[in-house]
């Protein structure tokens, strides 16, 4: 494992505008998705997006694609920036960078047969003007994603749930990518079959050397797979580090809640373990609290600096944490030390986010 | 007047097919309007009942000087306008006067006036009028001097446009008061309120409902009206007003489908046959170089089966014309034949005059039924069978009846069906309209050799102010028409019909469609 | 422990993970060759009552039309009974031997004209839905794969169009023809149903431009033109398919209204029902046969359509579980 | 021991449709809650979690299924009960709380009388004390500010605000029976702890039964007292959450824990996912429903269907319960 | 709330000039004209000319159409010609509407009390001999031409049964007195019961025929969204709460279901303005498409602009109220 960095992503923020307006739409306002993210992956590496709802990991992953627009920053794939490409220059570089997306049935189209599903990247991408060789790499995909060939003339509609994953999986593969974002690829899925998929990830990766980067909220599966791990909150990454240094010490608060929220199938642990429960809930990202984004819910929320210094991302020298192991928190050296104790945050009402709403009357399509 | 409150609180209900578009008949050209009009309004001068001839209504006589321009009009003495004003010399100067001094706007609403006396007193450009002035030596003498000398003059003032209004509701309304607004036309007062000497006055016009109410003029001149109330109910369907009449809500309507007429007769309805006071012809362009040989026109001629026409697509009583205009009228040829139906002859004639393969558009209108062509559809229909069973290749076009007629002046198609119902007794109301210019001439006569000398013919025929010479003229020209000129075909003449239920009693009618409704009484009265 | 098949549990290597995944996974894909959404839909249909006499009405009706001129025993132009027509006291003959419906007003023969007239009310219902549809498919594509001020511009012209009531819209259509023809007809009837189908498509192209599997197809590389003629369209289509079918039972109908008001077809020698419908309102007291027979038709074909069209848009709307 | 206050027996839910064999969605399920106890009913999509719970409710669809067995509560049998008077039961003596707190509240009909139509309807009190009753609930499950909620709209509301409103209304008339089909599935991971930790508190203060029906064994670890495991339809395995995840009797139960991974497991030991998929299970009758995917299969596993049979450490009724012929040996078992 | 209604509004009034131009443009575009109309088969060109120079019908199209907003803007729509000669435009749309909505509102009354139970109940009993049976037979009433349908109608209730009467709005021998145009309104305002009593009777016919299409398809619409409430997760936690059937039914069955319903009322206003051009005509019912039918036939351009850009303003208010509407019942559209 070498680690040079292949994809590096800095000051990435991804605003969305909230339009409204009496002729014309104006924009009242923006969701703060993502809002000032550096990241880096290495070559080879599988990189972690943890975090809750709505906190922007989706964004952050296609904005990486330059599926999303990004409002600043710039995104370096190895070695050449993204940000400039448009248009044929962009859907070429495409073919390095793929996705696997969350819900396998809704991102397959259902009226084209996986053969054409796959075949239709290879096309874009001139993979595809050998018959012979396009068939003998058909069969060679559905063979590493663990499928029979008479998958090829089926649709998607006909499999089973970890099936369609590994026919998206597949899709991604086609092309022959250096890097696949996957968005949830397994959130979808029942636990065994999640194993299995997982697995295959693992497999992939080893027999051909990508890079990922898989987002996920399940914070275990997430741990399970992943070399570095980012968690993200309202937009920002709080904390970054290496997936065992993470899970040993946990500085931000909130990955501590987080940590300490996941259930473990395990009744000794469950019965033994404190945990820091959270009050109240995400803010909104179109308004999006001062200072640190979590001092809202956070029990170890200080007087000062909290509400109006917004923390940067910053390694920490701490004994035990290793090297690389970064932080958003102002306090973190006290909160590792037990210096700063934890107190009861009184829950704060808070609205749900839903850019959509607004008035709108659904369309109806009527005739006698 | 025997009669006299004997037919009570009774009321006639007519069904109407259209709104009345004013009260004031002098700006109207339709005939909902007229029909409202004659019940309140009279003219100096009328049609006889059931016939198309004139007869003494306000005027109990009249006389032209010699050279024809001055004539002199006794009117009753007995006569007062339903707001009290008496009905005098003054009173008919004033309504001429009236309806020559017209400002620009009315005088495009004039539209009767405009056609048959031509000009109005402060418009230098148009043609001069025919009425020149009036005065009134007494009471009951009113003497008008026309511009030129016309035997048809008497019989233009038996037309309801020109029926005789109070002088004082016309000055209080401000009966000339006409302005166009945007596309149409806004009325003065006294189109709303008519104050007339007829037998029936005006209660109201409901037009959210639909309806117009007319009650008896208990101090008219004449007899008095058999019903208390005349209401006419304005019902645009056809056959919605067949379902009123048979459902007993209204007592009759006119001009019902001949289709219908056996069936409503055997209902115990009465279906009134009035006699044929119109010509449908098929019209052609003349404007085209190819009818412009007589033989092609002929040949078309010859095709056409009009017997079989007139049987199965035309009601009982239904002619073959032989000539434009009907044998009720002064001038009708009698010794004319019937083109006939020879597909032979037909293609022979094609074939001389070179003109096999002949190709033409023939136009038809739709959302339209006129006495002269109940359904236009069917008539066009057998007679373009007709044209093609001789080899004519004819292209279908129909329109609806605005834009047609519209088509039809601005020479549109090669051929057309239309026909005129005549607004008086006059030759001059058929030929003169159909061959004269600068009358939209719809034959485009203009543009062939004898066009010019027909135009002038007819002219100098109107003007002729003996009753004898005249018809002689208008025989001869006719003879001319069909056998020299054939301009166009006339195909038939159709009687339209009114119908009036069982009990409906006294209802003359006319071949004008002038029918009087004072004598007319309901519930068997 | 005797095993039914040679199956690890633990795989340590990606050929081992393959091969076992093979196994496992191997019977699961059902070996149905490939059975496609319609096919699914077709399935459920096939039970549902309603649809099936749609279908029945709908296809006996298409038959009709192909065969007509075979069953029909006259020329519909020609008039065997011309001579029985009488306009006042026979307009319509009535029926006798050779001539079961009797004739119409110009002596022809009805049961010809009603079998032969189903042809011209197919041409009019399926060529008014037909080029409505490429109307609607050309803006609704246009406004749903643009969005924006494409989108915009479109939606505001549908808008102006949407908001004279479809039949005023055609009536003025129809009168506006300087040579009414059956074309003035379809073309008045198709114009009407272009904004209905452009939102129709435009409101699930939308759709489709957020869902997954076209963004799946942009991250893939594919190329524009392709995500929305291969991947957008087609997708969208299944509303628009189920509107056309109700759109030929209402054009049928709208092309009955057109004639009525006397803004149809004038050259009645190839019979359309909606067209003998219209002709027929002045023999409607006396001799309701002639409207009858038409408007019978017109009726059960429309039925046809409105069925099959209803129990489709059931079958294919996502959220309807029969 | 205190008597059952739920008793299932023989539960067994059967889905006719035409054209379709009859399928046996929940068959012969069995077993007790009493109350102040919690029961997990857990296993994999489309096992029959939630078609128990609705059987017990009485809420399954009116036509396309027959339902079989005894629901016994306190003694009476509910599926025999006459559907007004099952009315009557639920909402004031059984409730349910469902997965997806959103679209399980009517989007047009404000919070406030969503809760308190549920008081009016069982102790019929008047409008406005059942109002004040809203209050006093939402307040309890915490929501801030409840007099204001009262008047919102589910809309207005985030996801744990939303399925605090739920649990409001599912206790309002104090039920002795709570059953939460996947409570918590819909939600993040740190509402769904605030959740869990709120329900956990609500049972323990009223003594209310607890039936908790979820996929997430994690959830079942911290919460129940006992544990469920349901295969096709079938209960496979029961036991005391303690014993029953220390040591997995049945292959089924072992492989599920074998495929989670856990977040205080060692990295890079790779997953062991119970291989293929639910479409792979044979019918119960001549067979074990499971055998297919199972790595203990053998030849008698085709030939019979295993029966549930009393095994290992028990749950607190007394008994543990395995259906299986080939049992996983406790050593084989890897952590 | 304000801010929507403010923008559809300013929406609307866009959407009219544009719409108002284009008819302006079309109507003279078309063939036949007021000219013809109003001189009748045979005039001569002088007299057309006379009469076209009069009505400005000679000046380009764009001039006559500034000249008409320069008249609007006096209150002046331009005269009616045929329909109510002489008559403003603008009056005869008021004259005309309450006649109109007289028949529109019955039919819809008809059409939702009818439709929206019968719906419920269709979707309760899915896939019964009810079900099926009501959606064909409330597909029939969409396949039969409005006209047909009204023959059919009057000649059996009324020529062969006598029962109602064929045409009209009131009977004139009546001699109702009408203050604001609703007969129904006006006989109950005046105490001339018998005169309501008659307007009313002239409605059941019309409203009828009219109401065939819209039932249709409120019946359909409610059926297809009772179908789809029934489903939703918020119905099975009513029943869950052990509620009682009627209120399941009404407050959490009914109230949602009943908002695509409303849309697609809005949506009708359209297709029953239409309807009512044939159904006022073959009706001889006095109300705007009666008016529309008679101006379209005898090219009365002002009735016809004014009764257009009128129809398609009623159309958008209509269907703002709608919105409105469905704002007050879903709080979700009403979100800050
Ligand atoms: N196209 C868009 N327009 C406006 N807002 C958007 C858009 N896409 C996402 N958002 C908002 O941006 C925020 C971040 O969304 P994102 O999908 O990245 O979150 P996420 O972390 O992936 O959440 P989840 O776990 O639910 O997938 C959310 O509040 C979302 O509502
Ligand atoms: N109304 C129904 N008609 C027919 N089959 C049904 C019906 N409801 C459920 N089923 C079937 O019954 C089986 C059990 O479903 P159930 O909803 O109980 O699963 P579950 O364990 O709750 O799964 P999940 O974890 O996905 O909620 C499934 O196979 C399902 O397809
Ligand atoms: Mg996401
Ligand atoms: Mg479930
Ligand atoms: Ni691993």
């Amino acid at each position: 494992m070498s680690s040079d960095v292949l994809v590096s992503a800095t000051g990435v923020k991804v605003h969305f505008p909230i339009k409204r307006g009496v002729i014309f739409d104006r924009t009242i306002g923006h969701v703060y998705a993502v809002d000032g993210v550096d990241l880096e992956i290495r070559r080879g590496e599988t990189y972690g997006l943890v975090g809750e709802s709505g906190c922007g990991k989706s964004t952050l992953g296609r904005a990486i694609l330059r599926l999303a627009e990004m409002t600043e920053g710039s995104v370096v794939f190895d070695g050449e920036d993204l940000a400039p490409l448009r248009g044929e220059a962009l859907r070429r570089k495409r073919q390095d960078l793929q996705m696997v997306f969350q819900d396998p049935l809704s991102s397959l189209d259902p009226r084209q047969s996986v053969q054409s599903l796959l075949v239709e990247g290879m096309k874009a991408h001139g993979l595809a003007s050998d018959k012979e060789a396009t068939s003998a790499r058909l069969r060679e995909l559905m063979d590493a994603v663990g499928l029979p060939q008479a998958a090829l003339s089926k649709y998607p509609h006909e499999f089973s749930g970890g099936q369609r994953q590994r026919i998206g999986i597949a899709r991604a593969l086609s092309v022959n990518p250096t890097v696949i974002v996957a968005d949830e690829p397994v959130s979808a899925l029942d636990v065994s079959v999640q194993a299995q998929v997982i697995n295959l990830l693992e497999s992939l990766q080893d027999a051909l050397g990508l890079t990922y980067l898989v987002i996920a909220h399940d914070l275990a599966v997430v741990r399970h797979i992943s070399d570095r791990v980012g968690v993200m909150y309202l937009g920002g990454l709080v904390e970054e580090a290496d997936a065992d240094s993470l899970y040993a010490t946990p500085l931000h608060p909130y990955t501590r809640a987080l940590m300490s929220a996941v259930p473990i199938p395990d009744p000794a642990v469950e019965d033994a373990r404190e945990q820091i429960l959270l009050t109240g809930d995400l803010p909104s990202p179109a308004a999006p609290p001062s200072g640190c984004r979590f001092h809202t819910r956070c029990p170890w929320k200080q007087a000062e600096r909290c509400d109006t210094e917004r923390p940067e991302l910053r390694t920490v020298s701490i004994d035990g944490v290793a090297a690389g192991h970064r932080v958003a928190c102002h306090f973190a050296e006290p909160i590792a030390s037990g210096e700063i104790q934890p107190h009861e945050v009184r829950a704060e009402a808070v609205l749900p986010f839903d850019p959509d709403a607004g008035i709108g009357v659904p369309d109806v399509e009527i005739t006698p | 007047q025997s009669e006299r409150g004997g037919a009570g609180g009774s009321t006639l209900t007519f069904g109407a097919a259209g709104a009345p578009s004013t009260f004031d008949p002098f700006y109207a050209t339709d005939g909902e309007t007229f029909r409202i009009s004659r019940q309140i309004f009279d003219t100096l001068i009328d049609s006889k009942p059931g016939t198309s001839e004139i007869e003494p209504a306000l005027a109990e006589s009249w006389e032209p000087d010699e050279s024809g321009t001055k004539w002199t009009f006794k009117l009753r003495d007995d006569v007062t306008f339903i707001d009290g004003e008496p009905f005098n010399g003054e009173a008919v100067c004033a309504n001429l006067e009236r309806m020559y001094d017209q400002g620009a706007d009315g005088q495009t609403a004039a539209e009767y006036w405009g056609s048959f006396f031509g000009g109005f007193k402060n418009d230098a450009e148009k043609d001069p009028s025919l009425y020149k002035g009036c005065e009134a030596p007494d009471e009951t003498t009113a003497v008008i001097t026309i511009d030129r000398a016309t035997a048809s003059f008497p019989t233009l003032l038996s037309q309801t446009s020109f029926s005789m209004q109070s002088p004082k509701a016309m000055e209080e309304g401000d009966a000339n008061g006409i302005k166009a607004a945007g596309e149409g036309f806004t009325f003065p007062e006294n189109a709303k309120n008519p104050v007339g000497t007829g037998a029936f006055k005006l209660e109201k016009y409901d037009e959210a409902n639909g309806t117009v109410t007319l009650v008896r003029n208990d101090d008219y001149w004449g007899e008095a009206a058999k019903s208390e109330k005349l209401v006419f109910r304005i019902i645009p369907d056809e056959s919605t007003r067949r379902q009123e009449l048979e459902a007993g809500s209204i007592n009759g309507y006119d001009l019902p489908n001949p289709v219908d007429w056996n069936s409503l007769e055997e209902n115990g309805n009465q279906v009134e046959i009035r006699d044929p006071f119109n010509i449908l012809y098929l019209g052609l362009n003349l404007k085209d170089k190819k009818f412009h040989d007589l033989k092609v026109r002929q040949a078309i001629y010859h095709a056409l089966n009009r017997e079989e026409l007139v049987k199965s697509q035309l009601p009982e009583g239904a002619t073959v014309a032989t000539q434009f205009m009907p044998d009720t009228v002064a001038g009708y040829n009698k010794d004319l034949e019937p083109y006939a139906y020879d597909p032979e002859k037909s293609k022979q004639l094609l074939k001389e005059a070179g003109a096999e393969g002949l190709e033409m558009t023939f136009a038809f209108p739709t959302e339209v039924s006129r006495p002269y062509m109940p359904d236009p559809s069917t008539i066009y229909d057998a007679l373009r069978a007709d044209l093609e069973a001789v080899g004519i290749t004819v292209k279908a076009v129909s329109a609806p009846w605005t834009a047609y007629t519209d088509n039809v002046t601005a020479g549109k198609y090669d051929a057309h069906i239309l026909g005129w119902t005549g607004d008086f007794n006059d030759a001059y109301n058929f030929l003169g309209s159909f061959f004269t210019e600068p009358v939209a001439n719809d034959f485009k006569t203009s543009n062939i050799s004898w066009g010019k000398k027909l135009s002038d013919d007819l002219k100098a025929a109107d003007s002729i102010v003996d009753e004898a010479e005249r018809t002689k003229r208008y025989e001869e020209l006719n003879e001319q028409i069909m056998t020299e000129y054939l301009p166009g075909f006339p195909i038939s003449h159709s009687p339209p019909a009114i119908v009036v239920d069982a009990d409906t009693k006294g209802l003359v009618p006319s071949p004008l469609t002038a029918e009087d409704f004072a004598p007319v009484s309901v519930g068997g009265e | 422990m005797n095993l039914i098949s040679p199956k690890k549990t633990r795989i340590d290597t990606l050929a081992a993970s393959v091969a076992e995944v093979e196994v496992a996974e191997a019977g699961t894909v059902r070996d149905t060759g490939g059975e496609s959404l319609l096919a699914g839909a077709w399935r459920r249909l096939r039970r549902n009552p309603i649809f099936l006499i749609g279908l029945t009405l709908t296809a006996l009706f298409v038959l009709l039309a192909i065969i007509s001129p075979w069953l029909a025993p006259w020329d519909p132009a020609a008039q065997p009974l011309i001579d029985k027509v009488e306009r006042q006291s026979n307009p319509v003959p009535g029926p006798e031997p050779g001539f079961p419906l009797g004739g119409d007003n110009r002596g022809r023969d009805l049961l010809s004209r009603v079998l032969v007239g189903s042809q011209q009310t197919l041409v009019v219902g399926v060529l008014a839905t037909l080029i409505g549809l490429a109307g609607g498919l050309v803006l609704g594509t246009l406004a749903g794969a643009f969005g924006g001020w494409v989108d915009a511009l479109v939606m505001r012209i549908v808008d102006v169009m949407l908001s004279i009531p479809g039949l005023l819209l055609a009536f003025s259509l129809a009168a506006l023809a300087a040579r009414p023809s059956q074309w003035t007809v379809i073309i008045a009837i198709a114009v009407v149903q272009i904004p209905i189908f452009s939102r129709l498509l435009r409101g699930s192209m939308l759709a489709q431009r957020h869902s997954d599997h076209v963004l799946a197809a942009r991250a893939l590389g594919v190329r524009p033109a392709s995500i929305v003629l291969r991947h957008m369209l087609p997708n969208s289509l299944g509303p628009v398919i189920v509107q056309s079918t109700l759109v030929v039972a209402t054009s049928i109908i709208d092309a009955a209204a057109l004639s009525f008001l006397g803004l149809g077809n004038p050259d009645d020698r190839r019979p359309e029902w909606g067209q003998m419908l219209g002709a027929s309102q002045q023999y409607l007291n006396e001799h309701p046969h002639l409207a009858f027979w038409p408007a019978g038709c017109i009726i059960v074909v429309a039925l046809g359509f409105t069925l099959m069209g209803e129990s489709l848009r059931e079958a294919l709307d996502p959220k309807s579980r029969r | 021991m205190s008597e059952p206050l739920l008793s299932v027996r023989d539960l067994r839910v059967t889905f006719t449709r035409h054209g379709a064999e009859p399928f046996d969605a929940v068959d012969g399920v069995s077993f007790d809650v009493r109350p102040g106890q919690t029961v997990g009913l857990v296993g994999e999509s489309g096992c029959g979690k939630s078609v128990t719970s609705l059987a017990i409710m009485g809420l399954l669809p009116r036509r396309g299924n027959t339902v079989t067995g005894e629901v016994l509560f306190e003694g009476t049998d509910l599926l025999g009960l006459p559907a007004t008077q099952m009315r009557e039961r639920r909402g004031r003596d059984l409730a349910m709380i469902f997965q997806d707190p959103l679209s399980s509240l009517n989007p047009v009909v404000s919070i406030g009388v969503q809760v308190a139509e549920v008081v009016q309807r069982h102790r019929g009190v008047s409008k406005s004390a059942a109002m004040e009753d809203a209050k006093v609930m939402l307040d309890k499950v915490g929501i801030p500010d409840p007099r204001r909620r009262l008047r919102e709209y589910p809309h207005q509301l985030s996801g744990g605000m939303r399925q605090r409103a739920l649990i409001a209304m599912a206790l309002a008339c104090r039920p002795r029976l709570l059953i939460a089909d996947e409570p918590t599935t819909a939600l993040d991971v740190t509402i769904q702890a605030q959740i869990l930790a709120l329900l956990k508190e609500l049972v323990s203060d009223s003594d209310t039964a607890l039936v908790m029906i979820t996929h997430d064994l994690g959830v079942v670890a911290g919460m129940c007292d006992d544990v469920n495991v349901l295969y096709g339809g079938r209960l496979v395995e029961r036991g005391m959450r303690h014993s029953l995840f220390a040591a997995p009797a049945h292959p089924y139960t072992n492989g599920l824990l074998g495929s989670i991974p856990r977040l205080d497991a060692g990295r890079g030991e790779p997953l062991a996912p119970i291989p293929g998929s639910v479409s792979d299970n044979l019918p119960w009758a001549g067979a074990c429903a499971f055998a297919p995917r199972c790595p203990a299969a053998a030849e008698d596993c085709l030939a019979s269907s295993p029966p549930l049979v009393p095994h290992g450490g028990g749950g607190t009724d007394g008994e543990g319960a395995l259906r299986c012929f080939h049992p996983v040996v406790p050593t084989e078992v890897s952590s | 709330m304000l801010r929507f209604v403010l923008r559809r509004l300013l929406q609307m009034v866009g959407v009219m000039v544009v719409l108002s131009f284009l008819i302006f443009a079309w109507l003279r575009a078309l063939p036949g004209g007021p000219v013809s109309a109003i001189l009748g088969e045979r005039a001569t060109p002088a007299t057309r000319a006379a009469l076209e120079k009069t009505f400005g019908l000679d000046k380009p199209i764009w001039e006559q159409y500034l000249l008409f907003l320069g008249r609007i803007v006096h209150g002046d729509f331009g005269a009616s010609i045929r329909v109510q000669a002489g008559t403003d435009a603008l009056e005869i749309f008021f004259d005309r509407l309450p006649g109109t909505i007289e028949l529109t509102t019955f039919a819809l009354v008809i059409a939702i009390s009818i439709g929206v139970p019968l719906g419920y109940l269709a979707a309760r009993r899915r896939a019964t001999f009810l079900d099926n049976s009501s959606i064909v037979v409330s597909l029939v009433g969409v396949a039969v031409p409005v006209f047909f349908l009204a023959f059919l109608l009057k000649y059996v209730f009324a020529v062969q049964l006598g029962w109602l009467p064929v045409s009209g709005r009131q009977t004139p021998t009546i001699d109702a007195t009408h203050i604001t145009n609703f007969f129904i309104f006006d006989g109950l305002i005046t105490g001339e019961y018998d005169a309501a009593w008659d307007a009313f009777l002239h409605l059941i016919l019309p409203g009828i025929a009219l109401s065939s299409i819209p039932f249709a398809i409120i019946f359909r619409i409610t059926r297809a969204s009772v179908l789809e409430v029934l489903d939703e997760d918020y119905v099975r936690t009513a029943e869950a709460k052990g509620l009682t059937a009627r209120v399941i039914r009404g407050r959490h069955v009914l109230r949602n279901a009943m908002l695509p319903v409303t849309t697609v009322i809005g949506l009708q206003v359209g297709s029953l303005l239409a309807g009512a051009v044939l159904t006022e005509r073959v009706f001889s019912f006095r109300g705007v498409g009666d008016a529309l039918a008679v101006a379209s036939t005898e090219r009365d351009y002002a009735v016809l602009q004014m009764l257009i850009i009128a129809a398609a303003a009623v159309y958008v208010v209509v269907n703002l109220l709608v919105d409105v509407a469905y704002a007050i019942i879903d709080p979700r559209v009403r979100t800050r």
